[in-house]
C-alpha cells in the first residue's frame, strides 16, 4: 500500500471509477490541463481524454445544471465546483432539480452526480475559498452530504458517492490536502455512505466531528479519555452509531467549524436532546465557527475551533 | 484599421403562412396532406383539450391551470417535428407538444390536479418533467445533448421556454454552453408576449428575442409563432442541423398569449384588450383550416364530426385521469431517494400511523 | 381600527414606508400593474409611480442584486420575490453579497435591504410554490429573518424590517393571506426584530412555533395547558425569552413546516440542550415536515404538521 | 417578407496607437501633454507597484495576488476616464485602477495581506470592495445606476469584469436590467485571453465579447486592450452617453494576461509560451513610450528618474501597509451586523477572552 495525501487518494478515487466505468465523467473549472487549482484531478485528462475530463465556461450553476441533465441520461459526473463557497450560484441547480429530478419524474429520470468541492477554513486563502456550507445541503431532502476526513475514508466515500444512485455533495477539507498522509489500499473500495466510524474509542465524552476538525479534535483530545466519532455522512448520519456512543458516555461535545447557528451540529444536538436526553449528564456543548462574516486571512483563526476552546469545553464538560 | 467593423449579424423571421392561409410554394414544407391535416388536427386537439381543463379547473377537480389558448402553432408546429428519440425539457405551458408526442391527455390532467404521477414519463418517450422554476431546465437539456454527443446517439435536445424565461441567468448558461461543445440543443422559445403581467418590451431591451443567441455564438432565428408551417419548417431544419453536428439554435416563435397567465391570473389588470383583438386575426387554428381550406383538404361540413371525436378522446382522458388511485403517503419517502434512511424510515412509519 | 388581513397589513405596511420615506422602493416581477400575484403590493404603483414601485424582468438572482447595489447606495429596496421556492437562484447575492457587503467594506457600505417572499404550505399551489426554507438563511451570519404570523405584527415587523440598517427576509406566510383577520392600529409601527412574543401563556409545556405553523399550535393545543412562544424573528432569534419560558415548563414542543433535519427548529432544540438542560423534564420533541421533497397538492397534508402530531406529541411529553 | 432579415448588429474594434506608437491623428484623445504623460506614469506605477507585489507576497507578506502584468492599458486608460463621483465595482485585478483613483496603495496591499481593513473606502472615492465571486457584482453596478438615476445624480456605475466572468448568468441579468432600463453603466471587460487555465475560446463560441451585448440590446463595442488612448477614449465616449441618458455599453478590451494567473497559479502547464511572445511585442507601456518619444514628451535619460520617484512611492505604500497595527477580533463581530445578537455578545466575550 502506497502513502497518500488527501489529494492524491482522492485523484486516485477519480482515476479508478474513470477507469472502470465508462460513464464517470469528470468536468469544471481548470479540471482538464491544469488538473485543478489543488492538483486533485491531475494526469486524469491526459489520460482519458477531452470525452470525459473536461474543463467549462466559468458558471457554477451551468456546471450543476448540465450534470442534472448528465445524470439523467445515465451518465456519472463528477462535477468539480472550484471552492464550495462558489456553490451558493448554484443552489437552485442542486436543490429545485439535482435534489428533485426522481421524486419530479417518479423515478423515470434519476440524478446520480456528485459534485466535489474543496471545502473550509484554515488555509489564508482570498475570501469565499474558505466557507463551511455543508448545513445547507443537509437540510436538502434527496441530497446526500459527505466530508471526508483521512485519506483511506476520502477514496472509498468518493467511490461510494460515485456509485450512488442519487445525488452527493462531496466536500474536501482543503487544510487536510496535504497535511495528512496514510497508507491506502491501491484497489478500489467503497466506504458506505451514512455509516460513521469511531476514530478514538473512550468513555467519558462523545466529540461529534467531521472533516478538518476531526483532526484538530484528536489533538485537542489526546489527553482526555473521550470517544470520538467521525460522521463521514452528514446526510444521512448514522443516528445509530451516535447515540450508542452518548448512550455510553452520557457527554456531548460538537465541534463544527461553519458558523455556529443552524449548522449541522444543531441537528446533532437537536436529535439527542430529542432521543437519547436520558443519557445525558450535561448540557450538549457545541464549539464552533462565531455567528459572524467569515474573516479574511489576518483574523481566520481567531474564528476557527482551537485546541483551547476545545478543551475548555470538555473540562466544562466533565465537571458535570 | 482604427474604427472597424469587425463581426456582423442577421437575424432572419420566417413565416409561410399569410393571414388568411396562403402560401409562398417555394417555402412549403416537405409534408404530405394527411400530415397537413395532422398538424390541423393536433391544433384543434391542443385548443380543445385546453378549454377541457380550464373548466375542469373551474369545477375544482384541476389546480392551477396555465393555458395554450392562441399558442398551439408554436407548440404543435414544433413538436411534430420531434423524433421520438429526442429529449424535450417542457416549461409548463406546452400541452400541444406533449399531445403531439402522443402522451397520456390523462396523465397531463393528473399532474395538474397535483399529483406527481401525472409526470411519469411513458419509456418510449424521453419527456422530462414539467419545469416551473422558470429558465432553469435549459441546463438539463444541455446536459442529455453533451451525453448523447458522448454517447454517439443522434437525439436532439429541446428545450422549450418563455419570453421571460430569456432573463434567467442559466438560460444564458446554457445556451452558451450549447455553443462552446456546440451541442445538439434547439431551444424553443415562444415568445407570447407576456410573462404574467410583465410586457416582452420590459423583459428586455433586445429588439428580438432571437438575437440573444449572438451573445452565445450559437444561431438564432425569429418565426411567426401563429404559423405552424413556419415553425415547423425552422424546428426541423434546426433539428437536421444539430443532429448532423451542426450545433444548437434559438427559435423564437412570436405569439401572443390569448388567456390569463394561469386560473389563478386577471390579465385584464394589465392588459389592454386591443392586443387581443389584433392577435385574435392572426389565430393559428383558422390560418391553417383556410390553407387546407384552398388545398382542398378541409370541408366546413365535416368538422363538427372530427370535433366530435377529438372531444370524445378527451373526455375520455378525464375518465381515466379521474379513475386513478390517490396517490400513497409512501410515495412521498419512496421517491426521494432511492433508499430511505432509518430517519425517514422511522417518518414514514408515524405518516403511515395515519396521524395526519 | 380597521380589521385586516394579513395581505391587507403588509400592504398598508409598504403604503406607509413608501409614504414615510422616499428611500423606500418596491420592486420585483408583477409588483406594479398587477399588484403582486397576491395582490399584497396592490395600487402601490397606481399611488407612488413608476419610480418608486416597478416590475422587473424574470430573474431573481438579477432582482436581489440589484437591491444590493440599491441599498448600498443609500436607498431602501424591498424587493419581492414571487414565491421563496425561487429564492434559491439568488443564494449568491444574498449570502456572498447582501450578507457580507457590510463587513467587505468594513462598514462603508450597508446593505439595508428587504427581501419578501409568500412562503410556505397549504394552499394545494403547484411545485416550488410552497417552500419552507427559512433554515438556510438562518445559517447565514449577517442576514435576518422575520416570519409574521398575525396581520398585527405582519405589519409592524415589516416596518422594523424596512428601518433596519442590515439586509432583513420577511417570509410571508401565504395560507395565512386571507384567513387571519384582525384589528390593526392605522398608523405606524415597529414590532422589534429579534424579540418573540408570548402567543399564549401556560404551564406545563413550551411550544415554540412561527408563521402558519403558529396558527395550527393555537388550535391544536387549546385545551393543554401550554405557553406558545411565537418566534416572530428567527434570525437573531429571542434566546432570553425562549429559556424563560422552559425554566417555567421544563418541556419543550417545537413545530416547524420544513423538513425535520436541520431545519431551524433543530437549533432551538440545540440552543436549549446547550443552555437550559437542566430545567427538562423530559425530551425535546419536533413535529416538522417529513425529510422528503415536497410532494404536490394531492400528498401535501400527509406533510404538513397536523394537529393530531402536534397533540400526540404533547401528549407524549405529557407522559414524563 | 417570407425569410426576412429584420435585426442587423455590427461589432466595431476601435484602436489608435500602432505598434511602434504611431496614432491616428483624427483619432486622438482631446487630451494634454501633461495628461499623456499622466497616462504613462500610470502605466509604470502600475506595473512597478505589481511587481512589489509579487515580490512580497513570495517574501510571504502578501497572500494569494493576481498580478496585472500586460493589462496596465486596460486598467488605466479605463480608470483615466472615471470621474470621482461615478461607481467603480472591481473584481480582483483592477490594481491600475485603484491607482488611476488615487485609492492608498498601502490599503491595497494590506487587503491581499488578508485584511478586510484594506477595502474601507476613503469618502471621496466610491469603489465597492473587491469582488472575489466571478461576474456577480455586475448588478450591484446596476442597483447603484438604477439608484442614481432615481436620485438624478450624474453618475456611471462602472463594473470590471474578465472574458471568464462574461459566462455566469449574473453577467447576463445585470446586462438585462440595464438594458430594459437605460440604465447609466459601462461595463469594462479585461478580455485577457484566460480563465485561470480556460482560454477565452473555451469560455464561449461568440467571436466577440462585445457582442454579448446584443443580446441585451445594448452597445458592445472592441477594443485593442494594449491601447491605453484606445481604451479612453472608447470608455469616455461610453462614460459621456451613459451620463446624458443614452444608456449602457460593454467594452470589451482585448488585452493579455502575461503572468500567472495568481502567485498560486503555474500556467506553463496550460499555456504555450508562444503566445506570450506574440503579445509581448505588443507591451502596453512601450506602445505608449513609443508615442510619447514622437512627440517629444518622452526622453530616455529622464527615465530612471522618474522610475525612481515612482518606486519610491511604492516603497513608502509598503511601508504604511506594514505599519498597521493587526486587526482585533471584535472587528469581525463588531461588521457583520450593525448591532450584535446577545449570542454575538456571549461569542465575542469567548474570542477575547483569548481561546484561539
Ligand atoms: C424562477 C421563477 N420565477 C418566478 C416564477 C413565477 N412565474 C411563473 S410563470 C411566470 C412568467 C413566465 O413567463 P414566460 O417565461 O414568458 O412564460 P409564459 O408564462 O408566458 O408561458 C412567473 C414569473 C417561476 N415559476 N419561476
Ligand atoms: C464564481 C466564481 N467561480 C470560480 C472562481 C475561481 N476563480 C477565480 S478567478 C477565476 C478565473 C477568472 O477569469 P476571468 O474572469 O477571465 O478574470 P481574470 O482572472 O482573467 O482576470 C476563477 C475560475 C471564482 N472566484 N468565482
Ligand atoms: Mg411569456
Ligand atoms: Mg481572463
Amino acid at each position: 500500500m502506497a502513502v497518500l495525501n488527501l489529494v492524491q487518494a482522492i485523484n486516485q478515487g477519480l482515476q479508478q471509477a474513470l477507469a472502470e466505468d465508462d460513464r464517470v465523467l469528470v468536468f469544471g473549472e481548470d479540471v482538464a490541463a491544469n488538473g485543478g487549482v489543488f492538483r486533485v484531478t491531475e494526469n486524469l485528462h491526459q489520460e482519458f481524454g477531452e470525452k470525459r475530463v473536461f474543463d467549462t465556461p466559468l458558471a457554477e450553476s451551468g456546471i450543476v445544471g448540465m450534470a442534472v441533465g448528465l445524470a439523467a441520461y445515465g451518465l456519472r459526473p463528477v462535477a468539480e465546483i472550484q471552492f464550495v463557497g462558489f456553490t451558493y450560484a448554484a443552489m437552485d441547480q442542486i436543490y429545485t432539480h439535482a435534489a428533485r429530478i426522481r421524486a419530479r419524474s417518479r423515478g423515470r429520470f434519476t440524478c446520480p452526480l456528485v459534485i466535489r468541492s474543496p471545502y473550509g477554513g484554515g488555509i489564508k486563502a482570498p475570501e469565499l475559498h474558505e466557507a463551511s456550507c455543508e448545513a445547507f445541503f443537509c437540510h436538502m431532502p434527496g441530497i446526500k452530504v459527505v466530508v471526508p476526513s483521512t485519506p483511506q475514508n476520502a477514496k472509498g466515500l468518493l467511490l461510494a458517492a460515485i456509485a450512488d444512485p442519487d445525488p452527493v455533495i462531496y466536500l474536501e477539507p482543503t487544510r487536510l490536502y496535504r497535511l495528512l498522509k496514510e497508507e491506502v489500499p491501491e484497489e478500489p473500495y467503497l466506504t458506505p455512505l451514512g455509516k460513521a466510524r469511531i476514530a478514538r474509542e473512550g468513555e467519558r465524552v462523545t466529540i461529534l466531528a467531521w472533516g478538518s476538525m476531526l483532526e484538530v479534535v484528536l489533538r485537542a483530545a489526546a489527553d482526555y479519555d473521550v470517544e470520538i466519532v467521525d460522521l463521514q455522512t452528514l446526510s444521512p448520519f448514522d443516528r445509530e452509531t451516535i447515540l450508542a456512543s452518548v448512550r455510553k458516555t452520557g457527554r456531548v461535545l460538537i465541534v463544527q467549524e461553519a458558523p455556529k447557528t443552524c449548522g449541522f451540529g444543531a441537528e446533532l444536538a437537536a436529535t439527542i436532546a430529542e432521543e437519547e436526553i436520558m443519557s445525558l449528564k450535561a448540557p450538549i456543548r457545541r464549539v464552533t465557527g462565531y455567528d459572524v462574516v467569515a474573516p479574511l486571512p489576518l483574523l481566520e483563526n481567531y474564528n476557527l475551533p482551537s485546541l483551547e476552546r476545545i478543551r475548555a469545553a470538555l473540562d466544562d464538560l466533565l465537571r458535570y | 484599421m482604427p474604427r472597424a467593423t469587425i463581426a456582423s449579424f442577421q437575424i432572419e423571421r420566417l413565416e409561410i403562412l399569410g393571414p388568411q392561409g396562403e402560401v409562398d410554394a417555394e417555402l412549403l414544407p416537405d409534408l404530405s396532406d394527411s400530415q397537413f391535416l395532422r398538424l390541423y388536427e393536433l391544433l384543434v386537439l391542443t385548443r380543445l383539450a385546453d378549454e377541457r381543463a380550464l373548466n375542469l379547473q373551474r369545477e375544482g377537480r384541476l389546480g392551477t391551470f396555465p393555458s395554450s389558448l392562441g399558442q398551439e402553432a408554436a407548440q404543435v408546429g414544433s413538436g411534430f417535428a420531434l423524433k421520438s428519440q429526442d429529449w424535450v425539457f417542457p416549461s409548463f405551458r406546452e400541452l400541444g407538444v406533449f399531445l403531439c408526442l402522443d402522451y397520456p391527455l390523462s396523465s397531463y390532467y393528473r399532474y395538474w390536479a397535483g399529483d406527481e404521477r401525472g409526470l411519469l414519463c411513458p419509456p418510449e418517450l424521453n419527456i422530462f418533467p414539467i419545469n416551473i422554476a422558470v429558465g432553469t431546465h435549459l441546463l438539463h437539456a444541455a446536459g442529455v445533448a453533451l451525453g448523447a454527443r458522448y454517447r454517439q446517439e443522434m437525439l436532439v435536445a429541446v428545450p422549450y421556454l418563455g419570453d421571460g424565461g430569456t432573463s434567467k441567468g442559466d438560460f444564458y448558461e446554457a445556451l452558451n454552453m450549447a455553443g462552446v461543445y456546440q451541442l445538439p440543443l434547439v431551444a424553443i422559445c415562444q415568445n407570447n408576449q407576456w410573462a404574467i403581467s410583465v410586457s416582452r418590451q420590459h423583459q428586455t431591451a433586445a429588439q428580438t428575442l432571437a438575437q440573444k443567441a449572438v451573445a452565445c455564438g450559437i444561431r438564432g432565428i425569429q418565426v411567426d409563432g401563429n404559423d405552424v408551417l413556419a415553425v415547423y419548417q425552422a424546428t426541423r431544419e434546426a433539428l437536421e442541423r444539430a443532429r448532423n453536428g451542426g450545433g444548437p439554435t434559438l427559435i423564437e416563435c412570436e405569439t401572443c398569449r390569448m388567456s390569463d397567465h394561469t386560473t389563478a391570473d386577471d390579465a385584464r389588470r394589465y392588459r389592454d384588450p386591443a392586443e387581443l383583438e389584433r392577435w385574435q386575426a392572426r389565430d393559428p387554428l383558422l390560418r391553417m383550416q383556410r390553407f387546407l381550406e384552398s388545398r382542398g383538404l378541409w370541408v366546413a361540413s365535416e368538422q363538427a364530426e372530427r370535433e366530435a371525436a377529438l372531444k370524445q378522446s378527451v373526455d375520455e382522458a378525464v375518465v381515466a385521469a379521474e379513475a386513478v388511485e390517490p396517490p400513497q403517503v409512501a410515495d412521498m419517502f419512496t421517491y426521494t431517494c432511492a433508499e430511505l434512511s432509518s430517519r425517514q424510515r422511522q417518518q414514514l412509519k408515524e405518516a403511515e400511523d395515519g396521524r395526519t
